[in-house]
């Protein structure tokens, strides 16, 4: 298609990067949406540099089983090894670069390249080279030249996350009560496992859009009418004016939504499982389950109020209530590749994980009654990052600033209680801005911002 | 229509003639009920599915052939699609509601069947199959072609058919449209 | 074709069997009349077209539900192809010149005739819709597809049919080609 | 498709844009037609700083009628209000840039953005936003948010232009005399109004490619010699060796094509209504309708002899006599979209307007007789301004440089009478690389070249 | 199917219903064999060609009209696929080689039949054209479509036809695929 | 399809370049295959700069038969004059631009612009212009406006080839022994032709990678194991331990292979032409007709024995033992347009003929048994040139380096024999690195590589 937007894109400063949002006002420069060389950033300072969702421990069951997945827009091969640790390899031949795994998932014994077949390891390591002896005369050095492994891999809960930089702190720390507090919301209700079937499509919006939506309580009542008409949710019971919450931490991490009042917690608590059964079912609350009182253990006795969207920095968004996952892989600065994970607890009653299996098929994905409509303001709103004169226009994260205030929980949780606001997307993009801008994890870790405390 | 089937079907008593006026009769309803579709006539393309519809996208991935078997989910796994009547009539409502954005203004699409071939005929079903091209275009630029293989079971009702279950298997494994918004 | 239609049919005393047969000369010859284009044979076309014939386009546009009836232009109004025979034949001339640049070298075109449906039946005419998909290559690279719903009226003579009408309803809004240089 | 001629584009500085063309010998820098920084400066410094076409005031006839335009690729909605007046607002949401309109065209009340639901007045003021006093506590300047609106709209004649540059020169004086020349050609039988339809499609051309074929009656004999054969028009009789009259007007302005001689004008200005429809009849003119003595008025005493093409710069194209316009809007270096306007006088007779609609159906558009030829031409011009040993040729606007003397009539106006030649091309590049090289308003004012007197 | 060729088919003595009859079968059975190909059910598919087959898809080039004579390449000069039964068998063998990289993840493909003619009846043989279109997918965004005209002489024996010849004829010059690694 | 990999690419210093490939170690710098600048750099400096092939005499047998090629990714005709002579004309119009051919080939009489019908001759001048002395008056100087011709177009055993550069070497030196060792290995069992119909298809990889490729004789066992399985040839036949010999020329031409030891070439030397096809029979050699004696003047004493692979720098692979000629074209730095010529001797016995059109057919080009399996892997070692992490990775040309040593025939004629290696590649990138980096041929000729002696 014709498409003339391709601006040439000058090289960026620390400090033009820094100025793209002004946390004071609120205002973003649409430029993030659509600059190429700012992506090229991305790529480096976020993708590479952070810990990226890889899958879910019940994914790769046996030795062999592997599952591809994207750093930014390399791709990784995650496969369980023989003696059950999970890997993730850069899937690029080191002779000449060939893929090693051109399927989507599958079970390997070895990963052995079609080009002259040099075999690897499950564990990367080079392990056949053909004419080593002969073609090589003995002569090379097998064990310099294994599978590029991502730089560390952890695991937290059973999910899986990789960074290709050595100096990352910890995927604990990196994830923080706050995003620990989502994965926590994951496994509320008990040992989880992904359902078969990731639904994958591509939007043509930028990534970060995409993430920012999940923050955005603000547009489910207009861009999700006609779901809400056709009777599949009810945009108005999870935005009522005054009963959101959300949580901020460090690195960016962030959970927003609906949230229970202490006052009902309290009574919650105090249920018995058939109670709180019954009392979800009665359509009081906002979800499918409430959660037991063990979830205080996962979520912290503030974060196990959230009925919102966790977004794990930088891409990986936890909805339903815990029982989808969607990674938002960048594409280019226009397109976005959306995975969607279902995760259910291993042991859920048969009628219960049909109802969840119903609201996942039909609420997200590409013919989903929510995500049909999402998408089209997505791509309109990336599409007008590149105009001449439009992309001059700020993006107005205007709401709520300066009218809130964080809240310290008793066990030293903090919050951000009431309206519907922008806080959530104005934490994202003000730590976006600071990863962008920094050049290794010690520039990031001197210059990043802490989670704003007092006014907000 | 493989050998079997075919010998099924003339084990079904049925002519070369008959089979051909039943081929007929089944292109016709297809053709129609596409039509219908395409001219967003919804409301009466619901008219024509049974109340105990199954209408199913399984999820397609790229595997190996060592892992063929896991090419597409299985019923109760995730799907793109996996409606009962019910779910059909929301989408429907959805589309009527007139504020379904994505298909305001409504896309434009043609659905072309081809390749039909009867698989079976067991009472009052049949088991048809056929290669569909789902074309859609929408706003002035976007054009998606959706591609596969689709197993639908007619009923036999009065003066007609009704579509008592559709399973869609896509060609495509990542879908690279922004939704599928329309009805396959 | 809708049940109003069938029932139309129906009422024209045409019996299944007879209804097949007819499907299958109608559809013989779109097939034939598309094959004379996609093998450039143009004169012969032109003599499957009657001195009457009304071969129309009008222009699509991406409209609201709301104003959905500003979707296609009227007759009268503002079309890519509002052609009689005299125009038919201007093309024709035109690409038999021996100067008609867009067309030497040659593309290459294919019609895929699918879905055919008989809509009705009056007197010597017959009302004949169809999805369309209208394939075209040119040079070494240029692919185009013009996909959508075609209204095409047959008229019987002695025999064979002969086109009498053909209105193209493009699903394209905002033409993605440098030119239209072939026919529908 | 393969396609490794996307180059890598150095910055240009004034003089090397200004050097691309070389007004003494007329010959014109291929790269202008294929480099990708030009093209970005040309969206800024041609397109936002002059004046756009938007549309005319029959296709909006009541309050609410929209259509939509671009200002480069800045999408626009042109819209009537309550008041009667025409605006012209910048097609983005003042929130997160969401397009108002995804139509091309239709009747709105006012515009809600379909992500959160904000509404925008048929003016473009901010009139709704959901939540203001709950969600945003009231904290939300509305009367800085309403959509942007074209720093300048203004009309003449019925037809509507717009430019987003507070500088601009009044439109009257932009178009100049040649420039309302051209429009009085639209007018010149009366009060004309838009009949339904406009024919769009993408060429992969370069938009000046397009532009600059409409002063080329050189053309005309070999590219549509098909179209002469299957009769449709007269080649011959367009391209008459000393036929031609060139207006060149202020800031890039310019007619060209055939123009009646003053003794024929003189002999039709004589005529009756009855005699001057029989005359055109008679086939010794080039044109449908023979202009009554009124259009002087309108295109002036030399003007009115022109039965040629305008070009309002930098992208309307008059012709068949004024009865349809051409836009050519950019879509990158390499594509340009066309859309054809049919104009008809309101009153025209039904034959009349017959043979208008038959003209305009079956010479112009995608599937227009001439049309399907020019494509091609534009296309493969276009490739070879890519190709590394190819652009470096130049283009040879070379014909009748320095043979022709521009004639001043008794009122003023400018025109070169004669044989066919280049010179509406050499103004229309000499203009263009001005106003590129130009950083705003005043610079171009200060650096532009008058049209040219004397010999050219 | 042109003038002369209905001529043919109407002097072989086959009423229109006789007609009607044989194109389903024919129909019917290049329906049932794309499946198989579809269905990568490569042995099953060669069952279906005779132990004569030619298996031909020459090269097209992009020419003027004062050159269409050259538009295709002749028989014994350079093809795309020039394949005898072994040459066909050892495709399949290479398909099920476990090593076909090309083909391993499989592509998935779709073959579209339409507007089948039948071209002659000369004793057992029945010279059949169609428009085809080949969809392809490979890996997660790999996207071919092959169209064009094919030739096919179908021979009927016991119990159905076997494919005898199969003369292809690509609207595509350059092909934009990086393999051509399915078959037709 | 979204793709977010088209960096920004920095320019390239001439330093930089040389350190893509190292020689020393072997290590090649990925972003060869990917980097958009050094693309445009390579059209200029690999393309224009060097002979480039553009067709057999047999194409081209009579006055006005033309036939389509490409310098780079500009298009030029190849065509025979009256004279009988061959020309080589880039095709646009000296006017504005436009092509003169649109076809791939045919038979013209002269080549007439669509445009505005300029007319020019078999050679390129412009032999008419309409209206040279209407519209022009007489003033256009068509001497200097006859097409652009190649710098040189020279010929060796009837292949013709054609260079932009007036620098550059005769043909003759440029092919060198090596080079000239390549063209008569296709004519080693007489005088060829092309037979009609060239396979042309592309593929998403580096033209680089193509042509790597045909020098490395390590993939056949594993790529192509499934054409081995088929039956239509024997891996293990072509790629025995000790069987290859590399022979690598100035500029950057290479042979590799497979070879015969000089015992067997002795003892074919002595048989009869009987004997010898016999002896091709009994499959103890890896080809399909073995070289008569008169072979050893157009292929010399050593390169007689010689069964690989020809690489006519850059992009002429010779294959099937003379009998197939590839092209490859680049199509921006991911995309190559493969070109297949089959070649046999004007008298082969019409059996003979069968039997390499069977393998011509069957082997290579897009459905080509063998060549399926090649473009996957290359265009998945092209795309893992892009990756942010997998970029930075190195390919390993490690294999045979400084195990081998250049043996100097007593004709003079050099060659690396024994096992399976990449010399071959070695010095392909070793000199397109210098190719690329040198400003003009002067430079080219101070700085690059004379071909390696001694221990490789
Ligand atoms: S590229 Fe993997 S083995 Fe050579
Ligand atoms: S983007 Fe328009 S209301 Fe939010
Ligand atoms: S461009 Fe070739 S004659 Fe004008
Ligand atoms: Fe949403
Ligand atoms: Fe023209
Ligand atoms: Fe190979």
């Amino acid at each position: 298609m014709a498409d003339g937007t391709q601006a040439i894109e000058p090289a960026w400063e620390a400090d033009e990067i820094r100025a793209l949002f002004d946390a004071k006002t609120g205002w973003l420069d649409r430029r993030v949406h659509s600059d190429a060389a700012l992506y090229q950033l991305e790529l480096e300072r976020v993708f590479a540099r952070g810990w990226n969702f890889m899958c879910h421990e019940s994914q790769l069951k046996n030795a062999g089983d592997y599952f591809i997945n994207y750093i930014g827009e390399d791709q990784v091969i995650c496969v369980r090894d023989e003696e059950g640790q999970i890997n993730v390899l850069l899937n690029t031949c080191r002779h000449r670069g060939n893929a090693l795994c051109r399927a989507e998932q599958g079970r390997a014994k070895s990963f052995v390249c079609s080009y002259h077949g040099w075999n690897y390891g499950l564990d990367g390591r080079l392990i056949g080279v053909p004419g080593q002896s002969t073609y090589y005369r003995g002569d090379i050095d097998k064990s310099r030249l294994g599978l590029v492994t991502a730089a560390k891999v952890e695991s937290y809960l059973g999910f899986y996350f990789a960074t290709m930089s050595a100096d990352a702190p910890p995927l604990y720390d990196f994830l923080g009560d706050v995003g620990r507090t989502g994965l926590g919301m994951v496994c509320a209700n008990g040992e989880v496992e992904v359902v078969d079937g990731i639904q994958k499509n591509i939007i043509d919006c930028n990534w970060k859009i995409a993430v920012d939506n999940l923050f955005d309580w603000y547009h489910v009542m207009y861009s999700h009418a006609s779901a809400g008409t056709a009777g599949i949710f009810d945009p108005a019971a999870v935005t009522q004016p005054k009963s959101q919450m959300v949580m901020l931490g460090d690195y960016g991490q962030a959970i927003g939504g609906p949230g229970l009042s202490k006052e009902l917690q309290d009574k919650i608590d105090l249920m018995s499982d058939e109670e709180r059964i019954e009392f979800a079912r009665s359509g009081q609350v906002p979800t499918l389950r409430i959660r037991p009182r063990a979830a205080t253990e996962l979520m912290g006795q503030e974060g196990v109020r959230s009925m919102g969207h966790p977004n794990l920095f930088p891409n990986l968004w936890i909805t339903l209530g815990g029982q989808q996952l969607c990674l938002r892989l960048p594409r280019g600065p226009r397109h976005t590749e959306l995975w969607w994970f279902t995760i259910v607890p291993k042991d859920m009653p048969a009628p219960y994980r049909q109802a969840v299996m119903r609201m996942a098929t039909h609420l997200f994905g590409p013919a989903g009654l929510l995500e049909q409509d999402d998408g089209e303001n997505w791509s309109q709103s990336t599409r007008a990052a590149s105009g001449f004169s439009s992309r001059k226009l700020g993006a107005a994260l205007l709401m709520g600033l300066g009218h809130d205030e964080v809240q310290v929980g008793e066990n030293g949780q903090t919050s951000i209680e009431g309206y519907v606001g922008e806080h959530g997307q104005r934490w994202f993009y003000r730590s976006w801005s600071e990863w962008v801008a920094a050049r290794d994890w010690a520039e990031l870790e001197a210059t990043r911002s802490a989670p704003p405390t007092g006014v907000v | 229509m493989d050998g079997e089937t075919r010998t099924r079907l003339q084990a079904a008593q049925l002519s070369l003639a008959e089979r051909a006026l039943l081929q007929f009769e089944v292109e016709q309803f297809l053709y129609d009920e596409a039509a219908l579709l395409d001219a967003r006539e919804y409301r009466a393309w619901l008219a024509l599915v049974t109340d105990d519809i199954h209408y199913w996208m399984p999820i397609r991935r790229t595997v190996t052939l060592s892992d063929i078997g896991m090419e597409f989910t299985k019923p109760g796994d995730m799907a793109y699609f996996d409606d009962d009547r019910a779910m059909l009539e929301m989408r429907v409502k959805k589309l009527e509601a007139g504020s379904a954005w994505s298909e305001d203004p409504p896309s434009r699409s043609r659905h072309f069947v081809s390749n039909v071939r009867i698989q079976e005929t067991a009472g009052a079903e049949i088991t048809v199959e056929v290669a569909f091209h789902l074309y859609r275009t929408r706003l002035n630029s976007e054009v998606s072609s959706w591609v596969g293989r689709r197993v639908d079971t007619l009923r036999r009702v009065e003066g007609g058919f009704r579509l008592a279950r559709r399973h869609i298997f896509l060609d495509q494994t990542v879908i690279h449209t922004t939704n599928m918004s329309t009805l396959f």
